[in-house]
């Protein structure tokens, strides 16, 4: 079905129902008790997950198959959300117009980035890549405001000359960004008991939009052209004495990649139509290779997983401030209380950068595959023991590679 | 001509700061064959150990004045260093006011402690991983060390001036004979150019005629070779990581005074100083010195009003511009070699 | 006319002249051995015949065509295929995979995007693949990782790979090159039955005289850069001239 | 997977089922919550409001965001009856009596600006749409402040701007349900031009390195369209990059520029180190035609002015609020804060404090939390005993009018606080501008959006 394989099929069909049945499973603790801080059922969060693993699935195509390790890719999610951004002051509000043009303004620019950067190889390319991304980020911040706005970020105006549209809403704000006519910030909201759901027209435009973005992806690495893109990490000496010029393949890929980070970039200003020069610096780039390593680079599911992680974490544990922390233990004696604040505080909150960092060097000191590893890890240990194959990070992680 | 002048003073001193970082890294990179992204790290705590040092001879015990009062109108506290107390406060006053140069001393042993514990607690179990693993674990090491200092010190700028002996300017203009005045540059920055001089001859002096230096730069140009020489590798793996630590790190004590330290410093010259390895060519020594003072003057002269004037944001891009010629001109930097890092 | 035609070669590194005047002619459906002592300049030829090496001044034609200039992978196209000294193999692919990617190769060119065609899809090429990895003999292992192979299976492997592509003319870089007696003999034993099966034509530069006396139709002897005489085997296992400038050498 | 986790997941799919089944005719818009629906984005229920503080909690303006946070804990402790009450016992509006907002208990969350619009944006977001904060305050960059500010505008809650000093905040980015205590560019130059007329004369010579980004080039207008209204000369103005660290290679030609002043047009970690350096290159020794050569810091933040340690020493700047102030509102909240946290509050501290006990005024003047109640509530407000003297919250442009301080960095601190001495407070009247000033120009309100 699909044009898949099974296992691929089932991987996909997994996807599908994460995506969909997102808003309940991000949901899992009643609003009422202490655990809802890690609730990740409210759209921003949603959306987010969703559009930094298409980033990461795109990423993934680059440095998971070819090895080129791009320190740039940010740049071109910029280029995508800027270009977004015109398209709605200049067009419509109407998102799809603002996506592919997001899509062919990033795949245009990583065409000429990468050709430039594709004669090297090794660090040598990631050094240029870092070069250009930083090159259009200290721009952008400061001698192109007049395009990108700087470092306020470019931004919707009431005066925008929209063509296709008007350029004040009815109630003299600006308009909202919406797909024929249905906007993006509109929700539907369950409540059940003490749990309430939220289901987010942007939300699910964004898991389409990801759903479509993953299976071009499974496509493409069971493709010969995926095959192809192996042999360049494998073997580039070989790959020429072949007879195939890694240089297009190579180059293809980078332009693939570009073009997801670029359709990354133009469904972030659909969901929320601000595009700021930050999403451009290099450590914006050093996140998305985070993803993808935690995740399991060259796997079909890892960078999904990683970018959840890591988008997840950022969210949710940097809201945690030291009263939460107290909410949580007060039923604890005083000084256990305190003390348990005390530990945990420099990991929250402010800190949360420290536990970023803590959590990515313990997967790449004992889990260099990412969590798809850890996952066949445990689920190898499942089979020897004979035990009943249950687990989602089993499920999710199997057919990854 | 002044002013080409004084952006070449400024250049070198820019540079200075770059090659040792960039020393530092390439002696790792060509010895250990280790991409470290934490070496901007140890050169932020180098810094720190200064910030450090000087808080430590400052510690006072407080007094109560009556006399006055604070800004909630509460009796004043006042604080008196121990170290006014012990050597007076004229001696006292001095030590404190000498913390920078003092803690270059300190420092010594101190990185060269961090350095041993780095290497061996996590790099040398990473010589083996592909360089993206290097990349991320140390990268996520540098972001820890930078959290952990910014968890004690804050996030803001620290001043750490330096010793009141070297407040002020030397007048170049009379002894190159332009007028008065017209290139005044201040001694501290003077003295940090000629401290990584030395430091730079040092490192050289040390590889070229020690026998140590010998083997790792044999170990620089073959790896292979050397291990098969039946020589100890591992225990020159940790010295030369220790000196590469401490290098960077008194690059960092020295550097206080002129920029205020602050948490985030080493990351604002980690990405620097890796475009400046690699337009030097990774693994060359003398390349990430030359390429260090190269792209500080560049930098230099490409901040002129009339040059910003001409081509706008060029100051904002122009190592990075330089990269991305240099590398498409000459593929394995100004004085690479073949085979590095190309795979 | 032979399918390959070097004419005047010259290659200078600095001061070192690696390549003087070579003249060459390989015929078709023979096996061409290029033998010389250390330095003699065999790999400079052999890369210059590849793609890998610009040389100075002279030409290389193949079937008529210029090849001086082109890419490796534009050589390759043209059918010349290359077996390195230490097997250049995909080593994080599967055995199968090894061998798809010359099939691709050689029906889709050196660029093609495929990029939504399922792999299990091509059932030509898949059946391709398998059967020349039956006829080396390793169809056992397609599934294995080629990295995880012993050298004598990668050397199969490669030229497994190289074969399928049904070259006209195979270079050979010193195919046995620190192999034992036995892979050695395997390995001689290999590339017999591919000459009788296939007549592909055959370069190969080789160290070692029991090989090339066991393969060779015709042998090119390589001294400092310049040729000292070409001819056939029994010819040459007593010249002059060839002695001489082994003699230096310790491998005689 | 046991046999009751199925039974309640089944019950839950079938729900869900229905709830879409419902919500297919009309999709509901973002704030239909189950209980206290009343037509706003996150309407509060009977016992507790929620609000959002948004500081920078990492990066460079993090000690910033602190004692921003600092601030919030108090005001919200005092709005609920707790501690000494603050400025509530000198606000001129005396509806807030320690109850909360309209008898119910005030909670906040926060959340990390990081001082980039993109992260301020997200977590601005997630407290509104996870939280349900039904005010969003705070922040230390202007970038940051008109970012969140739109944002506020399109999700319907109220945005009280923090830290936040370019003109565009209530100029060209206005927005009707934004609101700006602090001052404004403009209102530096208004203020420092009479001191620098009355310090160095009319005949000066000025250089000024600006930081290269939106605060930076609307500093370098305002104060260089006063500075130039004096009859000084601009010699040249130099775009620094953020963050640039070592300023040598800009400050190096100021000294032959032929200029007598310098204007340091950054703030932050730029301020400290381009100061800082202009200090240890000897500018301010020097002499230039004839007079001592001056370094001029627009606007000064306490904070900072620690950072670069001795170089403050006789610089001047303004600056919106200091804790020296004698009146009885900065006495009042200068003696809550350092006795809850020990030292005193900074400037972004104090305008956080404000916004915050501002907030809870206006919804309880204009009885609700509508966002349009509250606008209403604001637009025009007259009121006192806040620490800039009688201060009004203009209609046409939501920004405060008030006193604007002229302060110089002291020569001998007597501790780590003292650093700043107050030379002028400038009275609101003469930094009062036009409504049509042409820097503000651009900007529209917009209508008020209480979401839906």
């Amino acid at each position: 079905m699909l044009g898949l394989k099974k296992a691929d099929l089932r991987l996909f069909l997994i996807v599908v129902g994460l995506v969909v049945f997102a808003p309940f499973l991000l949901n899992p603790f009643p609003e009422s008790v202490g655990m809802a801080q890690f609730n990740a059922g409210y759209p921003d969060l949603m959306q987010k997950l969703v559009i930094f693993g298409i980033f990461a699935v795109g990423y993934n195509i680059l440095f998971g198959l070819t090895g080129y390790l791009s320190f740039g890719h940010a740049a071109f999610l910029g280029v995508g959300s800027y270009s977004g951004v015109w398209m709605m002051k200049l067009l419509t509000m109407n998102v799809i117009p603002a996506l592919i043009v997001s899509v062919i303004a990033a795949g245009l620019f990583s065409l000429l980035i990468g050709y430039v950067s594709l004669r090297r190889t090794g660090i040598y390319f990631s050094i240029l890549t870092l070069a250009f991304a930083q090159m259009c980020y200290s721009l952008a911040y400061s001698v192109l405001t007049p395009i990108t706005g700087g470092e306020t970020g470019l931004t919707l105006s009431l005066s925008d000359p929209r063509i296709l549209g008007a350029a004040q809403a009815a109630d003299g704000n600006i308009p909202a960004a919406h797909i024929f006519g249905l906007g993006m910030g509109e929700s539907a909201e369950l409540v059940l008991g003490d749990w309430s759901f939220t289901f987010n027209v942007g939300y699910y435009l964004s898991g389409i939009v990801m759903l479509v973005a993953f299976y071009l992806a499974i496509r493409l690495f069971r493709s010969p052209f995926g095959l192809m893109l192996r042999a360049i990490k494998s073997n580039q000496t070989r790959m020429s004495y072949t007879g195939l010029n890694p240089r297009p393949y190579a180059l293809a890929a980078f332009v693939i990649s570009g073009m997801y980070a670029g359709l990354a970039g133009g469904l972030m200003v659909a969901m929320d139509p601000l595009a700021g020069a930050e999403r451009m610096l290099w450590t914006a780039s050093g996140e998305v290779v985070l993803m993808t390593i935690l995740g399991g680079a060259g796997t079909l599911i890892g960078p999904i997983l990683g970018a959840g992680v890591i988008v997840y974490l950022e969210s949710i544990i940097s809201t945690i401030n030291s009263s939460v922390l107290h909410g949580w233990f007060n039923a604890l004696p005083d000084w256990l209380e305190n003390t348990l604040v005390n530990i945990m505080y420099p990991f929250v909150g402010s800190g949360w950068h420290l536990t970023l960092g803590l959590v990515f060097m313990l997967v790449v000191i004992f889990l260099p595959g990412g969590i798809v590893e850890g996952g066949k890890r445990i689920a190898g240990v499942f089979k020897r023991n004979r035990a009943e194959p249950s687990g989602d990070i089993k499920k999710s992680a199997e057919p990854g590679e | 001509m002044e002013a080409i002048i004084l952006q070449i003073l400024n250049g070198l001193d820019k540079g200075s700061a770059y090659a040792l970082i960039a020393l530092g890294l390439t002696l790792i990179f060509g010895t250990l064959g280790v991409v470290n992204f934490a070496h901007g790290a140890l050169f932020m705590m180098g810094a720190f150990v200064a910030v450090t040092l000087k808080r430590v001879l400052s510690i006072s015990f407080d007094t109560i004045d009556e006399t006055r009062i604070d800004f909630l109108g509460n009796p004043m506290v006042v604080s008196t260093p121990y170290v006014e107390v012990w050597f007076g406060p004229s001696v006292g006053g001095t030590i404190i006011d000498w913390a920078v140069p003092l803690a270059v001393i300190v420092a010594i042993p101190i990185m060269a402690l961090i350095g041993i514990i780095m290497e061996r607690g996590l790099i040398r179990h990473f010589y083996k991983r592909p360089h993206a693993d290097q990349i991320l674990v140390t990268f996520g090491l540098a972001i820890v060390l930078q959290e952990i200092i910014k968890a004690f010190y804050g996030a803001n700028p620290i001043p750490t001036p330096s010793p009141e002996a070297f407040i002020g300017s030397y007048d170049f203009g009379v002894l190159l004979g332009f007028d008065p005045f017209s290139i005044m540059y201040p001694y501290w920055r003077l003295v940090y150019f000629g401290f990584a001089a030395v430091i730079i001859g040092a490192v050289f002096a040390f590889l070229r005629f020690t026998t140590f230096g010998m083997v790792v730069r044999a170990g620089m140009e073959d790896r292979e070779m050397v291990g098969l020489l039946g020589i100890d590798i591992d225990r020159r793996f940790v010295i030369m990581f220790a000196i590469a630590a401490v290098v960077a790190g008194l690059a960092g004590v020295m550097y206080a005074p002129i920029l205020s330290p602050n948490y985030h410093m080493g990351m604002d010259f980690l990405v620097l100083s890796f475009v400046v390895v690699v337009v030097g060519g990774m693994g060359s020594l003398p390349g990430a010195v030359a390429a260090g003072f190269l792209l500080g003057v560049l930098q230099s002269f490409a901040s002129m009003s009339e040059i910003i004037e001409l081509v706008p944001g060029i100051n904002q891009v122009v190592i990075y511009l330089v990269a991305v010629i240099v590398l498409l001109i000459r593929p394995r930097g100004l004085l690479g070699r073949k085979g590095v890092m190309e795979d | 006319m032979g399918i390959l035609e070097v004419k005047g070669l010259n290659k200078r590194f600095g001061g070192l002249q690696a390549l003087g005047d070579v003249n060459l002619e390989v015929q078709e459906s023979t096996c061409h051995a290029i033998i010389g002592p250390n330095g003699a300049g065999k790999s400079t030829l052999l890369n210059c015949l590849v793609g890998k090496l610009m040389p100075d001044s002279g030409t290389v034609m193949f079937q008529g065509k210029d090849v001086l200039g082109c890419k490796p992978h534009e050589i390759n196209q043209m059918g010349i295929s290359r077996v390195f000294q230490t097997p250049e193999i995909f080593a994080d692919q599967t055995v199968l995979e090894n061998v798809l990617i010359p099939c691709f190769a050689g029906r889709d060119g050196s660029f093609r995007m495929r990029a939504f065609e399922s792999i299990g899809s091509e059932v030509d090429i898949i059946s391709q693949a398998e059967e020349m990895l039956r006829e080396v003999g390793m169809h056992k292992k397609t599934d294995m990782l080629a990295g995880s192979l012993s050298r004598g299976d990668k050397r199969r492997l490669e030229m497994a790979m190289s074969l399928v592509q049904q070259p006209k003319l195979l270079l050979l870089d010193e195919p046995t090159a620190g192999m034992s007696r036995a892979d050695t003999n395997n390995t001689i034993g290999l590339l017999k039955e591919i000459r009788t099966s296939r007549n592909i034509t055959m370069a190969i530069i080789e160290h070692d005289m029991h090989v090339v006396f066991s393969l060779a139709d015709v042998i090119t002897v390589l001294a400092q850069g310049k040729i000292l005489v070409e001819d056939i085997p029994e010819n040459i296992k007593g010249h002059p001239k060839v002695r001489e400038a082994y003699l230096g050498d310790a491998e005689v | 997977m046991s046999k009751g986790n199925f039974t309640r997941r089944s019950m839950l799919m079938a729900s869900a089922t229905t709830g879409a089944a419902l919500a297919m005719p009309t999709i509901f818009s973002s704030a239909v919550w189950a209980d206290g629906h009343t037509g706003f984005t996150n309407a509060p229920g009977d016992s507790s409001v929620t609000l959002g503080f948004n500081v920078p909690q990492t990066g460079a303006y993090a000690d910033e965001g602190a004692d921003e946070l600092r601030a919030f804990r108090l005001a919200v402790a005092h709005l609920n009856g707790e501690g000494d009450g603050g400025m509530l016992n000198t606000f001129s509006s005396t509806v807030l009596d320690g109850t909360g907002i309209m008898g119910r208990r005030v909670e906040y969350v926060t959340g990390d600006t990081q001082t980039a619009s993109d992260a301020a944006r997200s977590s601005a977001r997630s407290m509104i749409e996870r939280d349900g904060a039904i005010m969003i305050s705070g922040g230390s960059s202007s970038g940051v402040a008109v970012a969140v500010q739109s944002l506020c505008q399109d999700a319907g809650v109220i945005f009280m701007a923090g830290l936040t000093h370019a003109n565009d905040t209530t100029g060209k980015d206005m927005r009707a349900n934004g609101f700006r205590h602090f001052f404004n560019t403009e209102m530096t130059g208004r203020a420092l031009a009479p001191i620098l007329e009355g310090l160095y004369g009319t005949d000066r010579k000025v250089y000024h390195l600006t930081a290269d980004y939106n605060w930076g080039w609307s500093q370098e207008r305002s104060i260089r369209a006063y500075t130039e209204g004096l009859g000084w000369e601009t010699i040249n103005s130099v775009l620094t990059p953020v963050g640039a660290g070592d300023f040598s290679s800009y400050l190096t030609p100021v000294a032959n520029s032929g200029a007598d002043v310098l204007i340091l047009n950054h703030y932050g970690g730029d301020m400290v180190n381009s100061l800082t350096q202009a200090v240890q290159f000897g500018l301010r020794d020097m002499q230039a035609n004839g007079k001592n050569f001056e370094i001029v810091v627009p606007l000064f933040s306490r904070l900072m002015a620690r950072g670069a340690g001795s170089a403050i020493a006789n610089i001047h700047g303004s600056t919106n609020w200091h804790w020296s102030l004698q009146d009885a509102g900065s006495q009042a909240f200068v003696r809550s804060f350092g006795t809850e946290y020990g030292f005193p509050p900074s400037q972004a501290a104090h305008t956080c404090y404000v916004q915050t006990l501002l907030y809870a005024d206006a919804v309880t003047r204009g009885g609700s939390f509508n966002p349009c109640a509250v606008v209403e509530a604001l637009e025009g407000f007259e009121f006192d005993g806040m620490g800039n003297g009688p201060t009004l919250y203009r209609a046409d442009d939501h920004q405060c009018f008030k006193d604007v301080l002229v302060v110089r960095g002291k020569e001998n601190p007597e501790n780590e606080y003292d650093l700043l001495e107050i030379v002028e407070v400038t009275p609101r009247a003469d930094v009062t501008y036009p409504v049509d000033h042409p820097d503000f120009a651009e900007g529209q309100l917009g209508t008020c959006n209480p979401g839906a």
